[in-house]
């Protein structure tokens, strides 16, 4: 047990994997000989040759679509895509091609896939580097995608998903990469895609968020009785535990870092709205960027919900 | 602008049976007789399939569905060069390559009667899911070979495409993959002079398409692509390279669509009957034919016979198809992921 | 006026605005000499030439490519996408240029331009042919998305969606393309985007759908007291329509054929939770397609909502 | 494979100042003193930028931030070649192209600061705003180049991008267009041989850049990168044939990355300091100032004047960015469409 960051944590999950299973390998831009832009792979080539740990040229689509013939050819590729914003161009791989893969051929092949990625802002990094379209993604069946929010989910979850038959986009909060250290097992450990953590108890409301946003929402909570559920999968998420909650809370707040139309708060809300009406005692609310371009750094903390926007929400919601 | 020659480069193209039926001695490949005529026999098979095919079509019996007459040749001729552990990317108009690796005849005829059961490969060949998503298949070749190459296994991927799926960016990311790692692909292009109505000058200004390999740092070769001998040699020698660690090979096929691009389409409303007569002269089972016949081989009755077999079987292959029962709902489900989440198992009780 | 389908509508309304205006041009796969594989540009390029009507190489990301830089150049380009199960490759142009070249330029570009796509199934077409992925689209702030229903309202809004100074995705349901025909004026009209019609008044329930379930929708409602609204343009929603009509029937069904996690519907029931649920006596329920991949033929009925799941959910929120 | 010879293409190379100043006068172009000292200004211009960028992103004053070091030559001589009325689609590493045009130099500080107002070009020229997303805007410059063309309008676009893009789908879509439509554009590769930590290598299997251009049936030129004379005179031929009707040329210039990938990389984890002073002595500002030198050009103390005057430029410069108020969160929403949407607008005044 030691307390690291989800840089580390990642990296002590990878290796675990690839020590453990030499069908897991690594490919994307600058994984091998850099380890990574942020250093998630660090080491790996030297250590698993570059056989295992292959630099690829600049071509997310084929990155992720060689991905799916390594994996359907019986290995467990971990790809990584540089940053969000740049997986758009492997859009096609992903919905047409992984997400179906066993369905067009009726499960005679698979894609145990996982695509990294580094998500979200507040990095104060260029164009394309602060991306949070999570929603996007969760609208292919097929594929799950899963956020974690600190190092101990983030190895628990990674190893999950790589050992996940199917294919698993995995976005890591860049912003928290090295904000946070935990304490995290030496051993392996799973934690099981598709459910929730409800990280603190409460009674008046109900605080939805993931990823980076966690973080802020535990901020802007403190002086309410909310109960704050991170939802580490997004798809399938843990609607039991959502209504659950809103059975005991009867106020709902969602919070993400996507602008508001489409994004992931809506499917949490309709769900709501279909199976948790009764419950209700408020408008569910989201606190969500504006639906605007994700704007650069100078711009960029009016972009994001701020304890600000979250507090006023909640305070909203409990006038009800 | 004068200045020096950094590198120069060839692209060169290889034919052996002409239009008459001769060969080229020096290029034929070593073929048995019974392997010939093996050649010729799937190349009826697949001719006769594509007729009744489009007849059903027309009965309403199957779906859309994409002739692939005139292309017998290049896709018999290159089939028959892959071992059985070998992996094979289609696209959508190779019913020859599936046919010539003994895919089940019924379950082709299934997939275009809209049942994506027809897509289930027999397990003792690696054959994907066709793929309509023009060239998007090109990388998952890729990644099989790297995956081969990686667990040292002797297998050869090859990936076919039309001349259409040259324009695409996969195509590309593909091509360029396979050259810097070096794998054991290659890659069949059929090219048939027409992606739908857009013939091959408006798909591309480059004056063949195997020159496009140059950029990859790997060899493309044009091939006449209705000399079945032609795209043998080729593909064997393409494979062997590859198999034995030479790397990829791009493989131009060119031939020429005789047929609409499928039932939906109809190429008068574009191009010239001219045109179309043209390369009926050129026709690649007849220019077997010839071959054969000056070899004696058509001898007692073997055109016909060859052609009532063909027949019988794919009636017989109707025949099954047409008694598999429909798909279930339950079908849709179960095979989108290893294990449904609450909410698919709900919807997949009708919720 | 003329009784015409969908098809010559569109027809239409793209010849008179070529006429109209010598910055349209139209670019796509097959539009040319073949007039579109379903004949929209029919007659075009031998009208206008083949400057002004562009047959493209297979090149779907490029074509979205090419037009965002004409649109900056300075016309108006109209730009197809022979099915939408192909314009996922070109997502990243869409997404990462088209919705923000304004943005991107502060203004000093803009791309007026149309990527016009048959849409949705039910043509017994092969695979990839009958995607109705239109909520991804809705979470590309910068970009419009506009459904017709019919020959009218074809002809309205891509007249409107030419003469709009951004971009716009107009999803052309195929299924209506010679379904229905409805009296055309000759003349020019537009229908202003990012208003709904209701199509049919009732005090029960609200039905919300649009495109060609909107048809399948008007029979199922039949023996009900049901207000129908046709959204027409998802993004940006005319909530004002949906929430007034809430108001007045306090319950609500959304239809569409496109998977439920994540698909429009969610954003419209989230809408309404959050601005309309103390009008709300019902859950808000989603009859839509199950969360799997798009089947072929075959598969394909028991894929799309049935009349009766239409009528056993507005039964289901009657209850209340 | 022995078969005929369907083509030859040979790629040329084209270098015309070396190392020691000297140039090869049958290929020099025409050029003024007034026009080289130009270039030399403006290559000191862009180097004194850079280093103060760099400098004031380790005070925290600008975001990450791409180095131009050993890329002048590439830069200045190309935009030198371009016309008023032409369209240029950068990617983010061309700064000495956007001082070479006369873009504001303020608003360039004022984009790597993280505020996009620094994207505005100029009313008088048009530069499109720089693409971080590697390749994706080689489709836009051929749309541009196809509206131009529409309109007969003289114009010429010139597209900017590194090795590394040419790995991208849409090198290959764009490239392939312009070859099909026989468009006025030029495209202009930074060869840095670098992308990040890959080496050129490790990008393609192809031993040229420039040979890709065959595969597009255009004409692709290997230029000496650190050669400014040599760029200027292929960049002006490929314009000048482009504005005449003669299609697309694709010009490849072979320079190096000198500094890390961005301040945000750090280079020696995967490159040695051996590699970087191989190219030290091959700058391209070094190579032109020998030039100068031999032709006296460099008395009265030229060059310290040329550097103080860029250094003050630069000062100026960053002094009028720094004034720059900061935007306002409205300027968020302003620019995403023409029109604000009801919930946008909503949004805008907080809610
Ligand atoms: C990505 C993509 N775009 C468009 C289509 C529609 N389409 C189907 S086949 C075809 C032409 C393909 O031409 P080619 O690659 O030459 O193959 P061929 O049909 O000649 O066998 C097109 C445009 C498609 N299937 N996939
Ligand atoms: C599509 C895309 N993928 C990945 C990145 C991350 N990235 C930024 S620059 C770069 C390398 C670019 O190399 P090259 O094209 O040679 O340009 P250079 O940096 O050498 O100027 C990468 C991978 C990106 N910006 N865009
Ligand atoms: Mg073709
Ligand atoms: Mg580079």
């Amino acid at each position: 047990m030691a307390r690291i960051n989800m840089v580390q944590a990642l990296n002590m999950a990878l290796g675990s994997e690839m020590k453990r299973d030499d069908r897991v390998v690594i490919l994307g831009e600058d994984v091998g000989r850099d380890g990574g832009v942020f250093r998630v792979t660090e080491g790996f080539q030297e250590q698993f040759g570059s056989e295992r740990v292959i630099d690829t040229p600049i071509s997310e689509s084929a990155i992720v679509g060689m991905a799916i013939g390594m994996a359907a050819y019986g290995l467990l590729p971990v790809a990584e895509i540089q940053f969000l914003g740049f997986s758009y161009a492997a859009f096609d791989q992903l919905f047409v091609h992984a997400a179906r893969l066993r369905s067009r051929s009726r499960s005679r092949y698979n894609c145990p896939m996982v695509v990294r990625t580094p998500y979200g802002g507040g990095i104060k990094a260029p164009e394309l580097h602060e991306e949070s379209s999570e929603a996007f993604f969760c609208h292919m069946p097929g594929i799950k995608v899963v956020v974690p929010s600190g190092p101990y989910t983030a190895k628990g979850l990674l190893l999950a998903a790589i050992r996940d038959p199917d294919p698993v986009l995995f976005l890591e909060p860049t912003r928290l990469y090295r904000l946070i250290k935990e304490e995290v097992p030496d051993g392996e450990y799973t934690i099981p895609l598709g459910k929730a953590r409800v990280v603190r108890e409460g009674g008046d409301l109900t605080v939805i968020a993931w990823g980076s946003m966690l973080e802020r929402v535990m901020k802007a909570v403190e002086r309410y009785n909310a109960e704050v559920i991170d939802l580490l999968t997004l798809n399938p998420f843990d609607a039991v535990a959502v209504l659950a909650s809103v059975k005991k809370t009867g106020r709902v707040v969602i919070v993400h870092e996507a602008p508001r139309t489409c994004g992931f708060g809506a499917e949490i809300a309709a769900t709501v709205a279909e199976q948790g009406i009764m419950d209700l005692r408020a408008p569910i609310l989201r606190v969500t960027a504006p639906d605007v371009p994700v704007p650069l750094s100078k711009l960029f903390d009016y972009y994001i919900p701020s304890i600000e926007q979250i507090t006023a929400a909640i305070d909203e919601v409990l006038r009800y | 602008m004068p200045n020096d020659i950094l590198a120069t480069f060839t692209v060169r193209r290889l034919t052996i049976l002409n239009e008459n039926g001769n060969v080229d001695d020096a290029l034929m490949p070593v073929l048995s007789e019974t392997e010939i005529r093996r050649m010729y026999e799937l190349m009826i098979l697949t001719r006769t399939f594509d007729e009744r095919a489009q007849a059903l079509q027309r009965e309403g019996r199957l779906g859309t569905y994409p002739s692939t007459l005139g292309q017998e040749a290049a896709q018999i001729g290159s089939a028959l060069a892959l071992h059985h552990s070998d992996w094979v990317f289609p696209s959508f108009r190779e019913m020859g390559v599936q046919l010539t690796l003994g895919y089940p005849i019924h379950r082709l005829l299934q997939y275009w009667s809209g049942d994506e059961r027809g897509q289930v490969s027999p397990e003792n060949f690696n054959i994907f899911p066709m793929c309509l998503s023009v060239g998007t298949h090109i990388p998952h070749a890729v990644g099989a070979a790297m995956a081969a190459r990686y667990r040292r296994d002797p297998v050869v991927v090859v990936a076919y495409f039309g001349d259409g799926a040259t324009s695409k960016g996969d195509f590309h990311e593909g091509f360029n993959l396979a050259g810097v790692f070096r794998l054991p692909v290659v890659f069949i292009c059929q090219n048939n002079q027409w992606a739908i109505s857009v013939p091959l000058k408006g798909q591309t200004a480059s004056a063949s398409l195997a020159q496009k390999a140059i950029g990859f740092g790997f060899e493309g070769v044009q091939v006449d692509g209705n000399d079945v001998f032609a795209v043998h040699r080729a593909a064997t020698e393409a494979i062997e390279k590859a198999r034995s660690g030479g790397g990829a090979t791009f493989i131009e096929c060119l031939t020429y669509r005789m047929a609409d691009h499928t039932t939906a389409d109809d190429a008068s409303r574009y191009r010239s009957p001219d045109d179309v007569a043209i390369w009926r002269a050129k026709d690649p089972i007849m220019r077997l034919e010839r071959f054969m016949d000056l070899r004696g081989m058509l001898k007692d009755g073997y055109v016909e016979q060859t052609k009532t077999f063909a027949t019988s079987t794919i009636d017989e292959a109707v025949r099954t198809m047409e008694a598999i029962p429909p798909p279930l709902t339950a079908e849709m489900f179960d095979h989108t992921c290893a294990v449904l989440n609450p909410r698919q198992v709900r919807q997949r009780e009708g919720g």
